[in-house]
């Protein structure tokens, strides 16, 4: 059981494929294309993209909260999924966390890319400098400096950890340079029982460590605009509706991960319908959370009744951007509820479908949350509007495919699924666990 | 060390610097050493008079040194020296008061132009075809001289012609001393905006042939048949200076002011009440004002003397101006008139003012006539708070008219041969300027030789076959008598506050040479341009015309008693029509053209500056570009959006402009600033927008020969294919403070 | 006595001649963009007049307001920027310094009065148009922010020469280049911890209101309201 | 170095190895195991679970505290520049950085403790078995002393090792 398990799980480790090397090298072009719509930008200055006055956010900044929106698909709900020992959970975290990592790794990428003087970023980071001053900690920019860096190191570290005793595993059955690569990588792990207790134990206190590191870093996000008096940025809802938001993107970009993984790689038995079942009533809890806030944000605004607001209310709802508005409704509410509500409905095309949907409506809603305000900001004087121009354009589709360049990178250095704690899994034990009705698995995991 | 060798110093140490700086070879620095005090640094303040258009405001100029690329006697090199920096005005001064508007800020631009005239040119390629060489001044001037003696005999010499814009000072002086001397005819002046309506029938009215004086500081009622005061007309700057004193500088008081113009503009922006009225109507309303005003026995009619005299009827009261006829032709109610009619009689001191497009019409000279009369009948002539006239000072000299331009054009193309053989041309655009019909471009291109002083190519210019650069007005000596704008008599004079940044030399320096250097030598008494200046100062009043305290201060001014009107020589005349003749039938062109001097760019002559291209009309918001203003209602019916592109057809032409939807138009007008559609003047202007002028009817006003401008009738037609491509640019978003956007 | 400049605007007088837009060009080194960039909204204007339409024709009134930084003694702009670039200086103005300016936009997004603004370009003057530039400004390069300094140069310039005078700064004697320029002499400039200066008076004018002043910003340029005319000539609040 | 070792297909063999172990008379702290997965639920595979992990990470959590504190506060004293009309020391501002660092604190000891304790990254010691990545379970005694060696080799053979393995 165990050699098939292992063989199973990191025959992508071991065999690669024709196709796999023609999609890293489309992927690949595809990010050079981004990175050098960037160096357009840096080399020509920041007015080839489609930013003016008074529109000084758009396309990069929706871009950064997308990307750190989707990172929260993996850690957090991984760590989620630990402490209360949904044990369902052991063949998702992994390629789970991997997510996060790399999400915010090209999210973070924006705030550099939107800078006018990149080359000055590191003005933010707090060291003596001759210039004898430090970062302004009453910037929601430093915030998101310090939250996203936080969140980036332990997010690896809370990746890397389990990792060790599979590097050992692959170390064991490898030969020649990979072998030497994995007994390094393995830091010399031998399974004894003292490793093994602290190594869960660590994983126990980091995962709880994790998860309020996880709901900051998007509520510092949101930060960003409600600090700022600006008509429908200036709310207090932002700071959860930004982390429902976020976990509600990111569950669903976990759920397409997992159908392509299925599928590439012919995980079939191990990511069980059960699987998306379960990240499926998750999903339509949060469609419902993000519902309930869209609500809440609206009313009062529509209720306040004031000028400013309302302007830049209704160029939502009637004017100029209430095509994206409700399609972001459509996408986000109105197409996923009933295809995850309805039982019969259920399945794991359906829950992609949704789970697309998602995707693309959350990247919406934070187009609509920036781009509308800023345009209709409190001098009607000074109204303006924004229209993309091609750089901004091509990176943003650079940072898609950088993500699935470097998942389909790790997914062949690591086995995507951890397998000793799937054996744990699959320990006598455990059996009873794996195969537990939904509803019961429901109730664990809540 | 003293002063030169610092000088000397820091300029070697500064040529060192850009030596390294810009490492250019082919320039191996020849260091030119200022004669200029400068220091490093340090700012002074120079007086110059402001010449882009006829105010004459008095200037302070912020000057330092600096270091300029320049090229004399063929060597390029780096000149140390005085540059101006910064225009204000001249806190002193009786017109500008300190004050100067958005033209004169960036008039400096005129001198620091890329693409000024650096020296000679002599056409190279066909006439209109914009090729010129470079040529020395020696060449210039001697092609120049060789042109002039080739027409010696005494009937050749009448073929001398001179076209420019209106001069002032000592250069009018010189211009036709030189024509005289040399056996021309006197000069030809033209300019878009021409005031001699109102010039005429102010002599008429008042016995001055003046713009007229307003003392809005101390009027508490102001009535403006559309005049433009505060933004375009007459003297903005005092105007505005005087408008704020009226508004808020009185505790307790704060006049009225009331805007009568079929489209808002700028200074009908700020009216209390702005009445809408029928293009060429407004000499009948102001009869029916004072067809109220007589009725209601507040006044007499002889209280408005002469210029009463000069109305059919008047004395008679008016009796067919009642509210009821006005109402019809004007399309303002009786109630109205006659509560605007009796406000105007009760609040003294009132004020009529009339100006613009309401003189531009076939009944111009009627219309000045009756709003004059309106002054008169509420008795405001050189009171406090009323009209009167800027005295001139002993040292201005009015010259003889010329013939007018349409008059030149036609005598032009009915000869054989052109009576013109030779034109000199200075600082006038009439090509761009005066209506197709006048058919200026086809008599100039008849002149076998055009001699032109222009500073730009315009699209006159490139007409001509020589061109000698003038100095930039920063750059020359200047005079100037200000014809209207203040009770004092003035008598402005300033001399360059910077040296010469081009190979150029200045018009009058030019004419004196040639005068001297012609075979039958001119009798010109004077070395040069300043010495005639100087010399002119002799002329007024001793205790005040040492040249130094006139110099320092910008000028020579004092409180002379404000003056009277003159009833004499006013001589009894047949009144002209009262009725406005329009070119195109109401059915064909059912919309009243209604081309305006714009903000920026005045006549079209300021439409090289990007300082001004860049400013946002304060009423359209508009950038760079030319526009039509078109009544919301009118464009909803026709299907017209904001910033399409329509063509606006006249009898005499067709040209393409984007709508612009503005509430502040009647809906069968349609309004468009003058001064884009350059096909030729500079990178900054060329082929940009379109020119309102190229559309208009040749008609007059009769008596003066003075262009109907706003006499023209249009059809618009939305395009569903555009030709050439002319966005609306504009800087503002929202048109309303609080758009109704609420639930 | 330190000082708290600020600035009073009088609509009533306010022609709407636009002067003020391009002194500030003028005194400020502010570049022009040219019509294709203005046409993307790159356009700057430090000062700008504000234009608004009340009613339809033939009952249609504008307008217009003159509208630069308003120096807020509580600034949105200060506190979001991550390098201080934009910061307050002990005599009360909103201070950019260009150096540290690093380009988030950040400053320009928070400030509701959209008077900041960025440089997407680096500036040009074809030559010899750059002789006219002002030795006591700064040119800005790509990719900071720019912004009316109520004309910081002028103020220092006027202490030094009162200093050298060996005087006490007297009120009038700072005017910002708009203010300087201003025809109907609208706009009116000094020390508002000087309860005697002209602009102090003013702004403790009944007809004074501030730009947005829900907002809490405390701004430091005060609008006197545009009056209405009556008959009877007494005063009526517009 | 001497060493001896039983490879064992189930945790129930191992087990009893190691029970034969402890009753041929050796230490516990002297039995060497090595397993595929954590199987903390059986005696062999459960000695000295106890750690200080946690109250080391809470350790590291004030740590990070006070660093945040001093980052901010302090240099905000050093160079006091006025913002907003927010105060020199703005602490609800400070409080966001002091949180994160807080939470960084407690997530670096946490790791540091283990790789201290687990004692990564270290050499394979030389009684480790590739076999037990296929699932096999070890139980071994290093450094015995000649006198047990047969004691504990049939102890381990008692227990129906799937393969003997002996270091010389």
């Amino acid at each position: 059981m165990a050699d098939r398990l292992a063989s199973d799980l990191l025959r992508p480790v071991f065999q690669t494929t024709r196709k796999f090397y023609a999609l890293i090298a489309l992927l690949s072009g595809l990010v050079l294309c981004g990175v050098a719509a960037w160096g357009y930008q840096l080399y020509y200055g920041f007015g080839v993209t489609g930013y003016n006055w008074p529109v000084y956010w758009a396309l990069h900044e929706t871009n950064f909260v997308f990307w750190i929106g989707i990172s929260h698909a993996g850690t957090l709900i991984s760590a989620i999924l630990r402490l209360v020992n949904a044990t369902w959970r052991r063949p998702v975290t992994r390629c789970a966390e991997v997510i996060t990592a790399f999400a915010l790794m090209i999210g973070a990428m924006f705030p550099l890319i939107h800078l006018g003087r990149p080359w000055l970023a590191f003005y933010l980071i707090p060291y003596p400098s001759e210039r004898g001053i430090w970062p302004n900690y009453r910037s929601p920019l430093v915030w998101d400096f310090f939250a996203i860096n936080t969140y980036l190191l332990s997010s690896l570290l809370f990746l890397a950890l389990p990792m060790i005793p599979d590097f050992a595993l692959i170390r064991d059955r490898a030969t020649g340079l990979r072998r030497k690569l994995y007994a390094s990588l393995s830091l010399g792990w031998q399974g004894t029982p003292k490793q093994w207790h602290r190594l869960e134990s660590a994983m126990h206190i980091m995962a709880l460590a994790i998860l309020p590191i996880a709901v900051s870093v998007h509520t510092i996000v949101s930060f960003d605009f409600s600090m700022a008096v600006v008509p429908m940025w200036h709310s207090t809802i932002f700071g959860p509706y930004f982390v429902a938001g976020a976990i509600f993107s990111g569950i669903a970009a976990l759920i397409v991960v997992m159908a392509v993984l299925r599928k590439a790689l012919h995980l079939e038995n191990y990511l069980l319908p059960l699987h998306f079942q379960n990240l499926g009533k998750l999903l339509l809890l949060m469609s419902l959370l993000w519902g309930y806030f869209v609500f809440n944000e609206r009313l009062t605004a529509w209720y306040g009744n004031s000028p400013h607001e309302m302007n830049v209310f209704w160029s939502t709802q009637a004017g100029e951007y209430s095509p994206l508005f409700w399609t972001m409704v459509l996408f986000n509410f109105v197409i996923p509820f009933p295809l995850l509500a309805i039982r019969r409905l259920r399945s794991i095309p359906t829950a992609v479908v949704a789970s697309s949907c998602v995707v693309v409506g959350m990247w919406l809603e934070r187009f609509l949350i920036i781009v509308p305000s800023l345009a209709r900001k409190s001098t009607p004087y000074s109204w303006g509007s924004y229209s993309a121009e091609w750089p901004e354009i091509v990176i943003m589709v650079g940072s898609f495919a950088a993500m699935a360049l470097l998942y389909a990178l790790v997914s062949k250095l690591v086995p995507i699924i951890s397998i000793w704690e799937l054996k744990v899994g699959e320990h006598p034990r455990m059996k009873a666990a794996a195969t537990v009705p939904e509803t019961e698995t429901a109730g664990e995991l809540l | 060390m003293d002063r030169r060798d610092f000088i000397k110093a820091s300029a070697a140490t500064g040529a060192m610097a850009t030596l390294a700086s810009c490492g250019n070879p082919e320039n191996q620095l020849i260091r030119f050493i200022p004669e200029e005090p400068l220091f490093p640094g340090i700012a002074t303040w120079k007086p110059s008079i402001c010449s882009l258009c006829s105010a004459g405001c008095g200037l302070l100029v912020r000057v330092m040194d600096g270091e300029a690329q320049v090229v004399r006697n063929g060597q390029t090199g780096l000149l140390k020296m005085a540059l101006a920096k910064k225009l204000e005005g001249n806190p002193d001064h009786p017109i500008s008061r300190g004050k100067i508007c958005a033209r004169g800020q960036a008039a400096i631009q005129v001198t620091y132009h890329p693409d000024r005239i650096r020296q000679p040119l002599r056409r190279s390629g066909a006439r209109g075809s914009g090729e010129f060489q470079e040529i020395s001044w020696d060449e210039a001037m001697s092609e120049a001289l060789s042109k002039l003696n080739g027409i010696a005999s005494a009937e050749d010499r009448k073929t001398l012609g001179f076209l420019t814009r209106p001069l002032d000072g000592q250069r009018e002086v010189l211009v036709s001393q030189f024509l005289e001397q040399f056996g021309a005819a006197p000069a030809t002046t033209y300019e878009v905006f021409g005031e001699s309506v109102l010039r005429e029938a102010n002599k008429r009215s008042f016995g001055y042939a003046q713009l007229p004086t307003f003392d809005l500081a101390r009027a508490r009622y102001v009535l403006s048949f559309g005049a433009d005061f505060l933004g375009t007309w007459n003297s903005p700057v005092a105007h505005s200076v005087a408008y704020g004193e009226m508004r808020q500088g009185r505790p307790g008081v704060r006049a009225k002011f009331v805007q009568l113009e079929p489209r808002m503009s700028q200074t009908g922006a700020n009216a209390d009440e702005w009445v809408p009225i029928k293009p060429g109507t407004e000499g009948i309303l102001a009869l029916g004002l004072a067809h109220v005003i007589l009725k209601s026995k507040l006044r007499t009619p002889s209280a408005a003397g002469k210029a009463g005299e000069l109305i059919d009827g008047w004395s008679a009261g008016l009796s067919n101006y009642s509210p009821e006829a006005v109402a019809t032709q004007t399309g303002i109610a009786p109630a109205r008139i006659e509560r605007l009619a009796l406000e105007f009689a009760e609040h003294g001191p009132a004020l009529a003012i009339i100006g613009g497009a309401p003189l531009a019409h076939t009944n111009g000279m009627f219309q000045a006539l009756a709003v004059n009369a309106l002054n008169a009948l509420v008795g405001n002539l050189g009171k406090p708070g009323g009209l009167f006239f800027t005295p001139w000072p002993s040292i201005a000299v009015g010259s003889k008219a010329g013939r007018g331009l349409r008059d030149l054009a036609e005598e032009i193309l009915s000869a054989s041969k052109s009576p013109v053989q030779v034109l000199l041309l200075n600082d006038a655009n009439p090509v761009f300027g005066s209506p197709p019909a006048w058919k200026v471009a086809e008599a100039l291109s008849k002149i076998p030789y055009i001699i032109s002083f222009g500073s730009f190519l315009d699209e006159t210019s490139t007409l001509a076959d020589l061109i000698l650069p003038d100095h930039s007005f920063l750059e020359s000596w200047l005079d100037d008598v200000p014809e209207s704008g203040t009770s004092m008599s003035v008598a402005s004079i300033a001399g360059p506050v910077m040296r010469p940044l081009h190979q150029t030399r200045s018009m009058p320096d030019v004419l004196i040479e040639i005068g001297q250097q012609l075979q039958r030598r001119l009798s010109l008494p004077w070395k040069n341009f300043e010495q005639m200046v100087r010399a002119s100062v002799n002329v007024l009043p001793e205790e005040l015309s040492s040249l130094e305290k006139i110099h320092e201060k910008g000028g020579w001014w004092s409180e002379a008693p404000m003056n009277q009107p003159n009833w004499v020589q006013t001589a009894r005349r047949q009144t002209p029509a009262s009725e406005a003749q329009f070119d195109g039938a109401p059915s064909d062109y059912p919309f009243h053209f209604l081309p305006y001097p714009s903000q920026a760019f005045l006549d079209g002559s300021l439409a090289h500056l990007p300082w001004l291209q860049e400013l946002p009309d304060v009423i359209s918001t508009a950038m760079w570009s030319s526009w039509v203003e078109i009544n919301p209602k009118t464009a909803q019916d026709l299907k017209i959006a904001q910033g399409d592109i329509i063509a606006i057809k006249s009898g005499h032409g067709t040209l393409q402009a984007p709508a612009l939807l503005s509430p502040g138009i009647a809906p069968d007008a349609v309004a468009m600033p003058i001064g884009q559609g350059h096909q030729n003047y500079t990178r900054y202007a060329s082929g940009r927008g379109a020119n309102p002028l190229s559309i208009l009817s040749g008609m007059t006003e009769p008596e003066t020969g003075a262009h109907a401008w706003a006499a023209t009738r249009v059809r618009i037609e939305k395009l569903e294919r555009v030709e050439q491509k002319s966005p609306l640019i504009l800087f503002s978003g929202g048109m309303r403070e609080h758009e109704e956007t609420h639930r | 006595m330190s000082h708290r400049w600020g600035m009073s605007v009088d609509l009533d007088r306010c022609t709407g001649c636009e002067a003020c837009v391009v002194a500030c060009h003028a005194e400020n080194n502010i570049s022009t963009v040219g019509p294709e960039e203005a046409e993307r909204g790159r356009a700057k204007h430090w000062m700008r007049v504000e234009r608004y339409w009340e009613g339809e024709f033939p009952d249609v009134r504008l307008k217009f307001r003159p509208v630069l930084c308003q120096q807020c003694e509580t600034a949105p702009c200060e506190p979001v920027c991550p390098t201080y670039a934009s910061s307050h200086t002990p005599e009360g103005l909103n201070a950019q310094i260009y150096n540290r300016c690093i380009g988030t936009r950040y400053c320009a997004n928070a400030c509701p009065y959209n008077v900041r603004f960025f440089n997407f370009y680096n500036p040009v003057w074809e030559k010899p148009l750059d002789l006219q530039l002002n030795p006591d400004v700064s040119v800005r390069e790509q990719g900071v922010m720019e912004k009316c300094t109520f004309c910081v140069q002028r103020i220092n310039a006027g202490k030094i020469e009162a200093a050298a005078n060996s005087r006490e700064l007297r009120d009038g004697d700072i005017r910002p280049a708009c203010v300087q320029s201003c025809t109907a002499n609208a706009l009116v400039f000094g020390d508002l911890n000087d309860p005697e200066s002209a602009v102090s008076r003013l702004s403790r004018s009944p007809r004074g209101s501030k730009l947005l002043e829900e907002l809490g910003t405390q701004p430091k340029v005060t609008y006197l309201e545009r009056e209405l005319w009556q008959e009877s000539e007494g005063i009526r609040r517009g | 170095m001497k060493a001896i070792y039983g490879l064992y297909e189930t945790p129930e063999a191992a087990q009893r190895a190691f029970s034969g172990l402890r009753a041929s008379g050796v230490a516990a702290s002297d039995i060497t195991v090595m397993s595929p997965e954590p199987l903390e639920e059986w005696e062999f595979a459960s000695q000295d679970s106890k750690t200080a992990m946690s109250w080391i990470a809470v350790l590291g959590a004030a740590g990070g505290l006070a660093t945040a504190y001093l980052l901010t506060a302090i240099t905000q004293k050093i160079w006091p520049i006025n913002t907003g009309g927010m105060p020199i020391v703005s602490n609800w501002t400070n409080i966001i950085i002091m949180f994160e660092l807080t939470m960084l604190g407690a997530v670096f000891a946490t790791v540091l403790t283990l790789l201290i304790a687990a004692r990564l990254p270290s050499k394979l010691s030389r009684l480790y078995d590739p076999a037990i990545s296929n699932g096999k379970i070890l139980i071994g005694v290093e450094r015995p002393q000649d006198s047990e060696l047969d004691r504990i080799e049939r102890a381990l053979k008692a227990a129906d090792a799937e393969k003997l393995g002996r270091i010389v």
